[in-house]
């Protein structure tokens, strides 16, 4: 039975109904093509350029769908709600953005994600197409889960996008455009809460159910377990745990210069992320980490969660160069 | 086992395409014992794409018929399915790709490299109660009997035993791994369809060895 | 009893909590005034220009205090969650803001908001300041509600503040300031529709509950009460019945250029947005109404409640070039 | 009724003052029959603040000295009574604003223009179960007695009088309202306090009358 609590229409045509309001938003930047479900930035593949796309499941907005622009993503090709994208949309995907120097994919560390791609980008190769692929796994809070082998790869991620975004404008090759990926990947941690479950539109029932004084410590980006259930407490605790675990897991040591990022899950008010934030903020300072640049708000959720992730990443001069280059996202703020 | 002819090829996958057809539901009903109960129409619903395009595979070479039903495969096959069956279509494919018959050698490094592919798409081992516990012991025997002629029906006779000995195993690959020591005590729907295929290739080819 | 289904603290903190992370996220731009929670531009009032000030409660986020930025807000002072600031905090932001050509503030037309602003405009022109009045009550749903007489002022707000602080960037007079505004408001209309309730972090309970299959028809940003309590339908069908609403009551004519505001409410997925979008733009096409901008995403919510609400704003051509003039605010979104 | 000194308008406002401090509690009782029971304590907030600041409080003129109170009212007293309250005492006190002592035109003045800035501010007319109920009558009480001896014992009896007849009235402002139709039968706590207030009043300036 659907969920009746969600402005859809029939479940089964959320996503494709999602992108064509997408493009209709962004009628000068953004094309769809609806058999593959490819959003791409307008004029498609620029020869000059290696292309930089991804593919995970949808839900997750703005990821991916909505980091397509110059200086982002060049193309991403969803699955359904907390669904993989099949093979032939990643093949297609990759055939619509290759260009003379190749395209690169970035994955989340999914094993759904990884089959399809690993397995289109084997078809591509037999096809003559350079591709590249970067993997992310950014998620301290369990090694292996629901629906990972290793680590999951989840808000991090958009550090990946926007450096090798801006990489790939300056005229990286796919190799050093790989390269930029892998560096993210090295020196980006993040991990997430949640006090609510979600609920996908084309089910009755929410993924997990918290009661009331109960937070899912770890969540993953679909409403997965994470490390422990346990009782809720102040938010500053909160952020004190996570931020412990991501920052020394890296590990991060005093002198270091980060970007810090408090990402809503979906249901979390804004004014509650720049709470969050304070605190992060304040816990950076007392270690000694210097936060060069700061990201706060929805980059990566699970529907409607209300849950936050904290994500840090270490900086060097090339990063903060690329992290500071213009880009263009198809959300108007202003 | 002599020389495999491009008709037996063809054979064995009509016998797969078949398999695949004709037990939909059964499929389904092992994998909605501890998994989502979806295999069956995974399945299905890429040998029905096949069987719609059947004439018009391309058939340059047995590795080419195998390598159109890696790329149907692995487009029109949901779940884990898809890319796994894909891979291992594609890879025993590659192999062939100059070919059109089939020397026991080549169906060996064959079996070897589809297994191969299996691993690294999926990361399962031996032993994680998937389809390769059904693929690598039968490697292993046409490997040890390919010069003899019995060699289909000791195959056969190894897929079948070891879904039997993998029930006793708990699954730790695919949907059937959420459900935990569920798993414990039932056939896995991916090598009981390995299995089914092998006795309808033994079947088909069966007056030809 | 403390809602625990919340990342905060000390409820009673909340909002100098939120305020200290906007801040620290936001140290080149942005100053806070904790003794009045003013949040206002770095630097404080320019004296070349005539500065636009807003204050209402809390919990409407980005609304009002990360709408604070050049060409935007020149300061907001945010009440509680769901209250207005007090007088004194409105008299002490006017007097800060206050220049040779005096200060203009936007009012949402809710009781509390109106005699505090109110009552701190008469005390400041007793002490000699020029002092503009923008009030605003785009909310079609109902005449009267709990908080208002007459209609309430919603998420058409925003397009007071953008214009309004394009046209003070541009040098614009006290007057001209005011006419602008009122023109806003004269040609914007807004409704909102919500799956579920919201829960202010001091309440124990829901302002309202819903439940499975009912929706609020015209909810406040409160969760007040609208037109009525509905059974849910498919978003196309709730997004036709809200448009008819807020187009008929400007009322729109075939040919008129418009910029159509899809806000979420706090607790609904972009990519839901999106999809409303999507019939909105096909409404608007199919009554000859040309889209010139379009805004979705959050721009005024009711904490973590699951609704939208839709914006029409007929646009002139003044109108539209203070809506494509540059703007700032504290959001980083890439 | 003469001329009232500056030293008999301190000692209405120390009753009035005095008033909001002793009746915290049953403030709040009667605002939480059908309001949300903060009444009492706006009150006292604002006066706790006027009593703490008592000797400073600018005394060039009895507009001042109303001016300074609208100032202390309109920031400390929460709720709705803040600003009602706080624009009542800036009226009166604009009117008096140069006057060191009030005629009974004066008054008449100040009451006029206090109950239009409680109209103005608030959106409430007469009949809305609200302190216009008690002020409004009380004003033309005043305006009708003015020229007598008894006018503050005649004040007070009408608005002792409309508590009373009030009471039958469906509230139609502020937090009463919310709560519907239950707010009939009850006493508006901003009525009560004003007759209160002027039965306070009326006791300290007695022995000057
Ligand atoms: N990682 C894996 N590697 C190899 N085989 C797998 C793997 N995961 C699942 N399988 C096989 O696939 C079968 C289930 O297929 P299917 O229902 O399509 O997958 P899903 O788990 O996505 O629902 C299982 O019975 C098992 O034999
Ligand atoms: N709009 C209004 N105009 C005049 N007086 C009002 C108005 N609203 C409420 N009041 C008066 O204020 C009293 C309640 O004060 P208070 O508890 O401070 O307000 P709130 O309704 O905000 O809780 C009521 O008893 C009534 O006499
Ligand atoms: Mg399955
Ligand atoms: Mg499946
Ligand atoms: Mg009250
Ligand atoms: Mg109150």
């Amino acid at each position: 039975m659907q969920n009746k609590q969600k402005f859809v229409n029939d479940p089964v045509n959320v996503v494709p109904e999602m992108l064509e309001g997408l493009v209709l938003a962004n009628p000068d930047t953004l094309e769809w093509v609806p058999e593959f479900n490819i959003i791409h930035v307008k004029g498609g593949a620029d020869s000059a350029r290696v292309a930089v796309i991804q593919g995970s499941g949808s839900g997750h907005e703005p990821a991916h769908v909505m980091a397509v622009g110059k200086g982002m993503l060049d193309a991403a090709v969803p699955g359904n709600v907390f669904a993989a994208p099949s093979m032939d949309q990643c093949l297609a995907c990759i055939r619509l953005m290759n260009g003379p120097g190749g395209v690169v994919y970035i994955v989340n560390n999914y094993q759904g994600d990884r089959m399809n791609w690993d397995m289109a980008q084997e078809m591509a190769e037999m096809e003559g197409v350079k591709v590249g692929r970067v993997l992310i796994d950014d998620d301290v809070s369990v090694q292996d889960s629901s629906y990972t082998t290793g680590r999951r790869g989840v808000a991090g991620n958009f550090f990946a996008i926007k450096a090798m975004g801006a990489a790939s404008q300056r005229g990286a090759s796919l190799e050093e455009l790989v390269a930029m990926g892998e560096k993210v990947n090295a020196n980006v941690r993040s991990m997430g809460v949640s006090l609510s479950g979600c609920r996908p539109p084309a089910k009755d029932e929410p993924i997990f159910t918290l009661a009331d004084g109960e937070m899912e410590f770890g969540v993953g980006i679909h409403g997965e377990p994470g490390r422990a259930r346990l009782a809720t407490k102040p938010a500053d605790e909160i952020m004190a745990d996570v931020f412990a675990l991501v920052a020394g897991d890296l590990p991060l040591k005093q002198g270091d210069r980060v970007a810090v990022m408090v990402n809503g899950l979906g249901g979390t008010p804004i004014g509650e992320l720049y709470l969050l934030y304070r605190k992060a903020a304040m816990l950076c300072a007392e270690s000694g980490f210097e936060i060069v640049r700061n990201y706060v708000g929805e980059y990566c959720t699970a529907l409607e969660m209300n849950g936050f992730s904290l994500t840090l990443l270490r900086l060097d001069a090339e990063l903060e160069e690329l992290l500071a280059a213009p880009a263009e996202v198809p959300i108007r703020v202003f | 086992m002599q020389t495999v002819t491009f008709e037996k090829v063809e054979k064995a996958l009509v016998a797969i395409r078949d398999t695949a057809l004709a037990n939909e539901q059964y499929f389904c009903e092992l994998d909605g014992v501890s998994g989502d109960g979806d295999f069956g129409t995974s399945l299905a619903t890429g040998w029905r794409e096949i069987a719609a395009k059947w004439d018009d595979l391309d058939r340059t070479s047995i590795g080419h018929l195998l390598l159109a039903h890696a790329q149907v495969i692995a487009s029109k096959v949901g779940g884990c399915s898809g890319p796994i069956w894909g891979t291992a279509f594609m890879r025993a494919g590659m192999v062939a790709r100059d070919k059109t018959s089939l020397s026991p050698e080549d169906i060996e490094v064959m079996f070897e490299k589809a297994i191969e592919g299996i691993k690294t798409r999926g990361g399962a081992e031996e032993g994680d109660k998937t389809l390769l516990d059904a693929l690598a012991p039968m490697s292993r025997t046409f490997s040890a009997t390919k010069a003899g002629d019995a060699v289909l029906h000791a195959c056969l006779q190894t897929a079948e035993e070891a879904v039997e000995s993998a029930m006793a195993l708990q699954a730790r690959r695919g949907r059937q791994s959420f459900t935990g020591e569920r798993s414990i005590g039932s056939k896995d729907p991916g090598m009981v369809a390995i299995a089914l295929m092998t006795r309808n290739i033994a079947i088909a080819l069966s007056g030809h060895e």
